[in-house]
């Protein structure tokens, strides 16, 4: 098997440069790169264009990289949450495009499929149909919607092993999967790096093919957005 | 007149056995908990799980476990765990049986607007347009009219759209209704204490009475 | 869970109509619905189209419905190794539809995934691309290829719960989840049928979602087309 | 002149370290018997599986793993199992990096045609098709001439074609070449005992010779 693994995220985004565009895996807080996201901040890259389903609180996840004015663009589906955010979009500073999620989930897909485009009935009929192609099958709407590539896709796994392969868990999966495959270049961290043989290969999610670096993270921190609990056991 | 409990009561009482369902953030959520426990059902997450179990003690919560409000949650045994793209390919296939989800406004040809308030933050749209254009069956949980009074069944969506055609049944505070296709809002049922007239005067869309409405049973 | 558990195959397969339009996992005689095929002969319905990558061999498969004269028409995209097959082509008694093994796999995944069309290149420029619409995305050619679903899907997998979680085993995937997703009604049957909460979530391959009927298959036989071995240990 | 095992020999010069790589049936299959053991590279089986192993010993035979050839195979350690969309995924997405295939026919615009024969049962394209279309880099194992001595390097195919414009590079028992959009097959390397005029015999296609042509070194 073929040998992925970078010392560290430090490594794994050395050579991403100013206005690149980034895919970051995660669903709200959860399943997200902290460790790259962490080095693209110190690292200081700018004019960023990050497809990512949220964009992070103020001070955790991609919601840093605004803060510290990293970010150009944010294509999302959900961005609330995020006093700066909302400061930077209504001052001008940051373009935001707004997807359906599934569509958006799809665009991913067909980009890492090689699938240029494909149609959903999602948005059909709202703001998000303008300008689209519109076309009925059986009797229903659907938009032409086209694939979404980056130049550099960032995911977080729970387990990989060192020719990429990928097992994530509970659902910090999300977007991880399909932006792994959509990338020039796709970075995984994982909270566990393992020795090629380790995972089973009937329950590898995320293939070693779409993954050109890998490390193991350190410090995940996990936040939790929304802690809800019951009381009784 | 109905409270959150009482239309997310209401709401349960449609569930059937065998039933997978996608419960939206707010009034839907609360939904889970009236289902009745003789009752085979699924709920779906659409961030990616399939079988939603209740919030967790607090020696169990779990960061790679939420809901798509992003509350930590269980998993019921049997539980299967997917990418968002599985997940909404699921949603737009058809395979989700039941989608109830909030709505700041619904027209009478079952229009629903929900997403956005021109003028305000836009948060965006997650998944709320994916599950309306392609749910096969949607109730809509609601307030009938807004907190100066003004209707929210119109005639035709004053806020930007969600989807076109889609909401098939409506459990406000004061009322149960059906829309339907090219007639309008159908009265099925009045919330306790309120006449047929306030349902009226609270609807500014096309409402079709017909014969006796009972009231909503529990 | 919703229990979907049918006492055996002649049970899941007794409402099949005569026409109807199937879809049958496995890749050769890999990973295919063994009891079923079998209740199908036993039953006798007539007139099917049958949607699978391949047709079997004179005996075993799908080649035993072909042989019953059950097959209306076969959409493939690989057909060889069946005499009767052969004959009953050139004798015009069974329609064939070729189409490229992607194409096929992608058209059943957007049967289940609600997306009733999208762009491939495969087949643009030879004869599978007559009548189709050609349309050029960054400088390259694709076909639009339409979603395929079927009145009933059936699938075969090691493991399900009685829910109808599947899990397959090794090159015994193939087809078979996107199948499980594309049928109005889709029947698994399983090697093993297992309780609910007996398969680990995170590695469930087919959500239950999309499974209406499930029972424990008998005396697979497993055939094997292509015995090769290597001497050395 | 190469036989099989020649041409499978010279292919595998062609291997880099790191590639993901997709074998047809027949030559292309006996390729990998001769990639050097130094270099590390993957082989996809495009029905579900990255990391195609040895054949199975006699006692080690498993129906559940069979590679595109429907023939017994074994899992090299690290390997993953996949469906048959995301192994096509893989494919047209453009990640596998060398795909290495059977013709009857290449012309000299780098179509190919290899699935079919007008008036011979047709047995289907199988993944060629797929193959083809997305492939970053083509290398084409076949004989130079037919049986009865027809070039099937041309300057269009006969034969129904399955991919245009696709194939980068051709092994055959006579020659090594290259195909150079616009301008046709460029001869880069003469097998043991062949000569150029040998090669310009048997070649229907625009034959570009430039300068002193090696002979094929192993």
């Amino acid at each position: 098997m073929i040998n992925k693994v970078v010392a560290n995220a430090e490594g794994a985004v050395k050579d991403i440069p100013d206005n690149a565009v980034l895919m970051l895996g995660g669903f709200g807080l959860c399943g997200i790169p902290e460790n790259c996201i962490n080095a693209l901040l110190k690292k200081g890259v700018k004019g960023l264009t990050c497809i990512s389903n949220n964009a992070g609180v103020d001070d955790f996840g991609i919601g840093l990289l605004l803060k510290s004015r990293q970010v150009k663009k944010m294509i999302s589906s959900y961005v609330g949450e995020n006093a700066e955010f909302e400061r930077q979009l209504l001052s001008g500073e940051l373009e935001v495009e707004l997807i359906p999620q599934g569509t958006l989930a799809e665009r991913c897909r067909a980009g890492g499929a090689g699938i240029p485009a494909f149609f959903t009935p999602a948005g059909y009929g709202t703001e998000v149909a303008e300008g689209k192609e519109v076309r009925e099958f059986d009797g229903k709407k659907y938009l032409m919607e086209h694939w979404l590539r980056a130049d550099f896709s960032i995911v977080k796994a729970w387990k990989g092993d060192t020719s990429g392969n990928l097992v994530y868990r509970g659902t910090a999966r999300n977007f991880n999967p399909m932006m792994a495959a959509a990338g020039k270049i796709t970075i995984a961290e994982v909270e566990e790096l393992v020795p090629v043989g380790a995972l089973d290969p009937n329950n590898i999610h995320t293939p070693g093919i779409y993954i050109q670096r890998i490390f193991q993270g350190k410090n995940y921190e996990k936040r939790i957005e929304q802690k809800t609990v019951s009381k009784s056991a | 007149m109905l409270d959150k409990i009482g239309i997310a009561k209401r709401i349960a009482q449609e569930v059937q056995d065998g039933m997978y369902i996608n419960l939206g953030i707010g009034i839907p959520t609360l939904v889970a908990n009236y289902i009745p426990k003789s009752l085979n059902v699924v709920l779906q997450s659409e961030n990616g799980l399939l079988g939603i179990g209740p919030f967790p003690t607090e020696g169990h919560v779990d960061p790679d476990l939420i809901n798509a409000g992003k509350q930590t949650i269980t998993m019921m045994p049997g539980s299967s765990l997917f990418s968002s793209a599985e997940s909404f390919g699921m949603i737009r296939g058809g395979h989700v049986d039941l989608t109830i989800l909030g709505a700041m406004e619904v027209s009478e040809a079952g229009d629903i607007a929900n997403w956005k308030v021109p003028g305000k933050m836009v948060k965006g749209m997650g998944g709320a347009m994916d599950l309306v254009a392609s749910a096969k069956h949607i109730i809509v949980a609601m307030q009938h009219c807004s907190k100066d009074g003004a209707s929210k069944l119109l005639k035709k969506c004053t806020l930007p759209i969600t989807g076109l055609k889609c909401v098939k049944k409506i459990v406000t505070d004061l009322a149960v209704l059906d829309v339907v296709p090219g007639v309008g809002f159908k009265l099925l049922e009045r919330a306790p204490g309120i006449s047929v007239d306030e349902i009226k005067k609270a609807t500014e869309g096309k409402l079709i009475v017909e014969g006796e409405i009972p009231e909503i049973k529990f």
